[in-house]
């Protein structure tokens, strides 16, 4: 190994070009076959319209994925997103109560209800040093039966059209393609968002720094609780905003993310990131999120019945992360 | 340090045992899930199996069902479908029940068999317990709500202790030995998870007091009284003829269903099935599940948008999801389909509003009021009916408006026979 | 039983090589039974190595070794404590949570109708641990968290027993251990012998070398230099032995009187539970060496300087005005770096490139969204590059993953960390373990650059030659005190003479012996 | 004066062997006497009320028991809602009320249970993969060969085989009976085997065991066989009071996420290598009191959930929130 005389930045473009493509995340070749397997199944899809479609469908799982990998990569899991992601549809029923002009504060309430559940799960994980599989487990049964109790069994009101715009509404007229959901713009800004937090502030490298070894994080001055309880923020703000897309794109149900934790913690994984903490990157897990639900559709357009897809998902799953131990294992 | 050498073959290996375990998913491939048909939504709720012949399960259980999506169909109406209780379905709905008209939850059909009570009359004031699958869908919720409101009104009745499941059978059973055991209940009222798997916690209850049994039914007549409407096969046919009668000819029908499993929902399918079987110029372009969850049906609606360009109706063997298919043809710039949906007020609400072509077969939640009431009668030592077969109301272009209530909750059930009730709206979560 | 004429175990010109560095060099040695074999020698003098080649933990690249007249070829510990040559490491293979007989027994439980038979194993337990002399001391169900180092070690000296060893080799095996606990490890041991066993031992207390050992090995570099009785050598000619060439190691001047600046850091009868009464200056510009055995209090010193265990009592005085250092943050605040001596678990982050690695204490005085630099900060775009070239960190990119990097780089990698948050008070702790040499020697350079930049330095290791070459002054540290303080140039027998405590171990035999 | 009971509690439980959540149970307890008292009925206390109160344990414990081990070992088992699932309905499948094919079944069963457990283990142990993503792909696997192959309720299971839900020895159920079986077989496996002592050394530290020639990979799939084997038996007990098997009795249990959380309220740590199944009885009759409390005192549904979460949370705060090692 020669001594490295020319930094990063100096290389030319392409060695850095020929270096990107090498390390470029498997994820993204499989998102681009499936792709290529729903084009060649319903053209339509791949089509600007159809394709914002896709993107529209999928931009609840892939904001909630984002947030879930700020905790992962801490070595943490969030269990308690899904049903927040209720919580909030419920409440916004309840908020908003039919007149458009509510909305706007009835927002501020829910991301102010979303960063006291992230808040309580941090602490709890942070300073009772409860493992936080059980903590937001905890979480996750007290959020169910907390919207619920809240609005006495079942949503009030209606979501009214200027709420339910984010996750139903188009941007008219829009140059080339006529029309473009606002659910994707909402995607398209958390997706940059995460990415510029998670690649280029300190929070991000910090993060890694805290799952990869707590101990030398300490001792490197990195307040480790207070990055714990960060990362079950930003989780919890996924969740709100996946709640008010998912609560938007369908109308008021009452259990609008059931399930949904796990699907983020599944893409996450598939995007590369290691359950146990130090590994992820932002991109690739989205880019998970995506793949999971074009996935889903990809069987759907195949006719494979829905058992069958559960069935395929999680061999799906097994078999990414045992390739990626398998490559770790080899590069030692 | 040591064993540190990767273990490639153990990789292979397991791919394969793996694949194999997904091949073996293929082969028993029928084309759909079950999940919890109580925990999701009203419909699987409103599962009301058929209590005629005790101790029989479902004939098709034997064999497991192995189909595609086409021949899916089929497999389930040998599975569930029964000529008998299709031909008592499709008479009860052209009877005229006897009872007052404007009070359907007292009315019957079929002039039932009455059982004589007189051995249970006992002097008030009553407890009355209920044990309650679970309140975790709108549609319990009102009803639950309704029930409570009609015990309020009787002072005899000093308490009624609920219990509630959580939609989990094992639950249900123990929460029904402890009220038994408890030995505070007068009366037991019973609204099961599932029909199989009560039939025996309620025969053990049965030995000790007596027991009203609603909206689903048990694999036993041991109950004093069990109240149901009419059921599925009228459900089912009802919106299935509208859309037969009303739809031109070359008739792109798409069938919207929950999920399967649930008696109640394959009888609506089965009936709306053999409708449109012998119906000229109806062709079902597809029978899909969408789990009751908004998203996913409006997804799929728009999907076979796509494929097909234009569906003229929409048959649903569940309501919950009817508004966000319609969302679907908004959101495509279509125009609406003829759709079936049930008595939930956004979709009254929206199919008033756009004038839709539409009808609301309806599961109504008044049947809630009615075992309180057959429970009074019991104590008093009045006969009751063993099977209190209740009227099903359809609404319909006609009487939609009497129905349209936009002060009332989106997911709130019109045809909850409350508005009379003292505290309406307020109990209901609507406003004045 | 075995004579003592014929070696049971013997090595015949091992070598072994790491990257980056020859460990045993044609290294040959025999051990007796019926006797005890101390093996001498620096850190990195390849005794360990030695020691894990002759339990199959490392396979010899060249050499054989010959048990009993048969040469043998452990793949894995656990055959050779089966062929009956047992080792306790520095660090026990002991479970916390599990009972004593459990742990010695593990793996080898007596079972009766195919069930653990209690009854048995207590009682097989009771034997070893009397062999032992533990039997009333240690319960065989006793959780061995809730027993003392010492006793924990006699709970592996039990275990290495219960395969009735005919060979022990020990690592450091009073490192940890207090004086009156050495006392019955020695008497142990001599009891052992008898039994006739043969006993390696690796140690730097010479008095207990002398004390306890028939027969003196000496390792140097990695290269064997002499092997005598006893009897027939003195402390001061084994020190030379091992550490034969002061001289010829080079190691950057001392500081010059002008040099040496204000005080950077006093502290004042600082204490807490492990610490007691710290008196200590450091001034700009010059190097304080700590010397002292494993447990004497070292690494607590750092930790209590760094914040990560403070002193709860006492004064800390850092550049002129009083503080509080309550967390590792507030020391880096205060432009400290703290060099720790578990690289792998304290120091570096094996999954983060090494920019990252470097940067990362400099980040943590930024703000939390505070955008980053991928090779710097704001004000210093290259300075990764800088560093790195500073400290000649040997690496393909500066996006590598630790983990790929050698040792000796990963500890400058360390060394940048700190030099990257521009501090000027650096606390080293071990600097240099197991880097190999020409790492050393510019590691070293590097710590004399910092002081001749007019930073502080307290530099903790257990290599006299390091604490002798490079210090401008040496405290040395024993049972968590400092027990005093030499000049620079301070020969290594005054430093042993404090370092193992002579005048206390005096005193309590003279003690033991008035009662 | 919760407060005083809890510290003469904590100090006589340190003391004695008892696994700490034995005071946990004991307040819960207590203090569901005493509310019920007040607000309810005071019937808590009566015999067949507390008999039921274990009834309603039975099924989660019995898999909650295997779910220890498989924590034991430092590993997790999400799959078992949906083996219970599968056990439901193969067995009533299989049985088709025929008293004379309850072996078979049951035979097939165990059969199909062993299995899944194998691959389990052996994805964990063999692949690395971890053991929350393996045992969640299983489980995914799992429910789609059952949902593909069945939809509802099929067969049923033979009067006979029903008394093992719901038949009774004298004045106590069978089913305790069973819970107390596998509690006790359980803990003398972990105390009295060398796979039990095997068990808390890999999950103790894996490294250690290896160095003491354990095989360890084979304890680790051991644990999962036997997890698995548990989720059958539940499976088979629930069938048993069902009368009949749907795909979906396992998951509307939540038997995954409460046996974890039952297990860790029992006292075994996530990490592995502390805890046992006498620390999980306990756990699991903590939700037992909770719920017939709840129905005692009619509490809200929804405020239930919220109730039990939290509950939960605390329960595990209170060991951890003095441990030193950090969570995650």
């Amino acid at each position: 190994m020669a001594q490295i005389s020319t930094p990063a930045q100096e290389r030319s473009l392409w060695d850095r070009f020929i270096i990107g493509l090498r390390n470029i995340a498997p994820i993204y070749i499989v998102l681009i076959l499936l792709l290529i397997g729903i084009g060649t199944q319903n053209p339509t899809f791949l089509e600007p319209a159809g394709f914002l479609n896709l993107l529209r469908r999928a931009a609840p799982l892939m904001v909630l994925t984002a947030g879930q990998l700020f905790v992962i990569v801490t070595g943490g899991f969030d269990l308690s997103g899904g049903s927040l992601m209720s919580l909030t549809v419920i409440g916004a029923s309840l908020l908003i109560n039919n007149d458009p002009a509510n909305t706007w504060w009835a927002i501020l309430v829910l991301f102010g209800i979303g960063i006291l559940v992230g808040l309580l799960n941090g602490v709890i994980v942070s300073y009772l040093n409860v493992p936080s599989l059980i903590a937001t487990l905890g979480m996750l049964l007290a959020l169910r039966g907390a919207g619920l109790y809240w609005t006495g069994g079942a949503p009030r009101g209606y979501l009214t059209d200027n709420f339910r715009m984010f996750g139903r509404g188009w941007l008219e007229p829009f140059p080339v393609i006529e029309r473009f959901p606002y659910a994707v713009l909402v995607l398209i800004v958390v997706s940059a968002a995460a990415i510029y937090l998670f690649n280029q502030t300190n929070l991000g490298r910090q993060l890694l720094a805290v799952g990869d070894n707590p101990r030398a994080s300490r001792l490197a001055g990195i307040s480790v609780e207070k990055l714990r309880i960060i990362a079950f923020v930003l989780s919890a703000i996924t969740a709100v905003i996946a709640g008010i897309l998912q609560g938007g794109f369908g109308g008021v149900n009452p259990d609008a993310g059931e399930g949904y934790e796990l699907q983020a913690i599944s893409a996450a994984v598939l995007g590369g990131a290691v359950l146990l903490g130090g590994r992820g990157s932002m991109g690739a897990a989205i880019a998970g999120a995506l793949a999971l639900e074009a996935l889903f559709t990809l069987l759907n357009l195949l006719g494979l019945p829905k058992p069958l897809r559960d069935a395929v998902q999680g061999l799906i799953i097994i078999g990414a992360v045992a390739y990626a131990a398998y490559r770790s294992r080899r590069t030692r | 340090m040591f064993f540190k050498n990767v273990k490639r073959p153990w990789f292979l290996i397991f791919a394969l045992v793996i694949l194999v375990l997904g091949l073996v998913a293929c082969g028993g491939g029928a084309a759909t899930t079950t999940e919890e048909p109580a925990a999701e939504e009203p419909a699987a709720q409103e599962a009301a199996p058929t209590q005629e012949e005790p101790m029989a399960e479902e004939p098709a259980a034997e064999q497991p069902v192995a189909a595609g999506l086409e021949s899916d169909a089929a497999q389930v109406k040998s599975e569930f479908f029964s000529q008998e209780q299709y031909d008592r379905s499709m008479r009860q709905m052209t009877m005229t029940p006897e009872g007052p008209a404007d009070q359907p939850w007292i009315q019957m059909l079929d002039n039932p068999e009455m059982v004589d009570t007189s051995q249970y009359a006992k002097e008030g004031p009553y407890t009355f317990c209920f044990s309650n699958a679970g309140v975790n869908n709108p549609w319990r919720v009102v009803g639950w709500t309704t029930m409570q409101a009609e015990a309020d009104l009787h002072p005899e009745i000093a308490e009624l202790i609920h219990v509630d499941a959580e939609g989990s059978d094992e639950k249900q059973i123990a929460d029904i030995a402890d009220l038994v055991a408890s030995g505070n209940c007068d009366v037991l009222i019973v609204s099961p998870n599932t029909t199989a798997a009560l039939t025996p916690a309620i025969e053990q209850a049965c030995e000790q007091l007596p027991v009203v049994v609603f909206d689903r039914g048990v694999f036993t007549d041991c109950p004093v009284s069990f109240v149901q409407p009419i059921g599925g096969y009228a459900f089912g046919e009802a919106g299935a003829r509208y859309i037969i009668d009303n739809c031109s000819e070359d008739c792109n029908v798409l069938a919207l269903r929950i999920l399967p499993g649930v008696d109640v929902l394959e009888e609506r399918w089965a009936a709306a099935k053999l409708a449109f079987e012998d119906a000229p110029g109806i062709n079902v372009i597809g029978v899909e599940f969408g789990d009751g969850d908004n998203a996913k049906v409006k997804s799929i609606v728009t999907d076979y948008l796509d494929r097909f360009g234009r569906i003229d109706a929409v048959w649903m063997d569940a309501g919950a999801t009817a508004v966000a298919a319609l969302e679907a043809f908004e959101d495509a710039g279509q125009p609406y389909p003829i759709i079936v949906g049930e008595d939930q007020q956004d979709f009254l609400v929206k199919w008033q509003e756009n004038n839709l072509s539409g009808i609301a077969p309806t599961f109504p939640t008044f049947q809630w009021r009615t075992p309180i009431i057959a429970a009074l009668h019991i104590m008093n030592g009045e006969e009751v009916p063993a099977v209190w077969r209740l009227p099903q109301p359809v609404i319909t272009n006609e009487n939609l408006d009497q129905y349209v209530q936009p002060n009332m909750p989106p997911l709130h059930y019109a045809m909850c026979g409350c508005e009379n009730m003292p505290d309406f709206p307020e109990r209901w979560g609507g406003t004045q | 039983m075995a004579n003592a004429e014929e070696p049971i175990l013997e090595v015949r010109s091992i070598t072994k090589r790491f990257p980056g560095v020859v460990a045993l060099d044609n290294v040959s040695a025999q051990f007796y039974p019926g006797k005890v074999h101390a093996v001498v020698g620096e850190n990195g003098a390849g005794k360990s190595t030695l020691m894990k080649i002759l339990v199959g933990a490392y396979i010899p690249d060249e050499g054989e070794i010959l048990f009993q007249g048969q040469p043998i070829h452990f793949s894995h510990p656990r055959e050779a404590q089966e062929a009956g040559i047992s080792i306790i490491y520095q660090e026990f293979n002991l479970l916390p949570e599990r009972t004593v007989a459990q742990n010695i027994f593990l793996g080898r439980e007596p079972t009766r109708y195919g069930l653990i038979d209690q009854r048995q194993l207590r009682r097989r337990t009771r034997d070893v641990l009397k062999q032992v002399g533990a039997e009333d001391m240690i319960s065989p169900d006793a959780e061995v968290k809730s027993l003392s180092i010492a006793e924990q070690q006699l709970v592996e000296i039990a275990k290495a027993l219960s395969f009735d060893s005919k060979v022990l080799i020990m690592d450091e095996p009073t490192a940890a251990l207090a004086t009156h606990e050495v006392e019955i490890l020695t008497r142990l041991i001599h009891k052992l012998i008898e039994q006739g066993m043969a006993v390696i031992f690796i140690s730097h207390r010479f008095t207990e070398v002398f004390d306890i050992a028939d027969t003196i090995t000496v390792l140097k570099d990695g290269q064997y230099v002499a092997t005598a009785p006893a009897t027939e050598v003195t402390p001061s000619k084994i020190i030379t032995m091992m550490v034969g060439r002061e001289l010829d190691q080079y190691f950057p001047r001392l500081a010059r009187p002008e040099e040496i600046g204000e005080v950077m850091v006093q502290v004042v009868n600082g204490s807490n539970n492990k610490l007691h009464d710290i008196n200590l200056t450091l001034r700009a510009g010059e190097i304080v060496g700590v010397a002292g055995l494993q447990g004497s209090g070292r690494t607590e010193l750092a930790q209590a300087l760094f914040g990560v265990a403070p002193f709860t009592s006492g004064q800390l005085t850092l550049k002129g005005q009083d503080s509080h250092v309550k967390s590792p943050n507030a020391a880096i605040h205060a432009r400290m770096g703290f060099v720790t001596e578990d690289r792998k678990a304290e120091g570096i982050f094996p999954n983060q490139p090494l920019n990252d690695n470097i940067l990362v204490s400099v980040r943590a005085l930024q703000l939390v969204l505070g955008r980053i630099k991928r090779n710097g900060t704001a004000s210093k775009p290259h300075l990764v590059s800088e560093l790195v070239k500073q400290v000649d960190v040997r690496t393909p990119s500066l996006t590598q993953e630790v983990q790929y990097l050698s040792g000796g780089n990963q500890q400058k990698v360390v060394l940048a960390k700190w030099l990257a948050s521009t501090c000027d008070i650096f606390i080293f702790d071990e600097p240099t373990r197991g880097i190999d040499v020409d790492a050393k020697a510019s590691i070293h350079e590097m710590i004399r650059e910092l002081t001749q930049a007019g930073a502080a330095v307290l530099m903790i290791s257990s290599e006299l030659p390091e604490v002798i070459g490079m210090s401008d002054r040496i405290v040395v540290m024993w049972d968590g005190r400092i027990s005093g303080e030499l000049p620079a140039g301070a020969s290594e027998e005054d430093i042993m003479i404090l370092a193992t405590g002579h005048r206390e171990q005096e005193a309590e035999a003279a003690v033991e012996t008035a009662v | 004066m919760s407060a005083l009971t809890w510290s003469n509690m904590r100090s006589r439980v340190r003391e004695s062997k008892i696994p700490p959540v034995y005071a946990i149970l004991l307040i819960v307890f207590v203090s569901a006497i005493v509310l019920d008292a007040i607000f309810g009925r005071g019937q808590i206390t009566s015999g067949v009320i507390l008999t039921n109160m274990v009834v309603r344990s039975v099924a989660l414990g019995i898999v909650a028991m295997g779910q220890t081990f498989v924590m034991l070992a430092a590993s997790i088992d999400l799959s078992v809602a949906y083996l219970i699932s599968v056990t439901a309905v193969m067995a009533s499948y299989l049985m088709q009320g025929d008293p004379a094919r309850v072996p078979l079944a049951v035979a097939a069963v165990f059969a199909i249970g062993g299995l899944v457990g194998l691959i389990n283990g052996l994805i964990v142990s063999k692949l690395k993969v971890n053991p929350f993503i393996a045992t969640l792909g299983v489980g995914l696997v799992l429910k789609g060969i059952l949902n593909a192959s069945f939809e509802t309720f099929v067969g049923a299971v033979p009067r006979s085989f029903q008394t093992l839900g719901y038949g009774t020895l004298g004045p106590i159920p069978i089913s305790i009976l069973v819970l107390l079986a596998v509690t006790l077989i359980s803990a003398f496996v972990l105390s009295r085997t060398r796979f039990g002592s095997h068990l808390y050394a890999v999950g103790g530290s894996e490294i250690t065991s290896r160095l003491s020639g354990l095989r360890t990979d084979r304890v680790l799939i051991l644990a999962h066989v036997v997890c698995s084997l548990t989720a059958v038996l539940t499976g088979l007990f629930v069938v048993s009071r069902l009368r009949s098997g749907a795909p979906w009795v396992g998951t509307d249990g939540l038997y995954d996420l409460e046996s974890i959380a039952a297990v860790v309220v029992g006292g075994t740590a996530l990490s592995g290598g502390k805890g046992g199944v006498i620390g999980t009885l306990a756990g699991v009759l903590i939700f037992g009191v909770l719920d017939t409390m709840f129905n005692q005192l009619g509490v809200d549904t929804f405020l239930k959930q919220v109730l039990r979460g939290a509950i939960i949370i605390l329960a595990v705060a209170s060991y951890t929130v003095r441990s030193k090692e950090k969570a995650a």
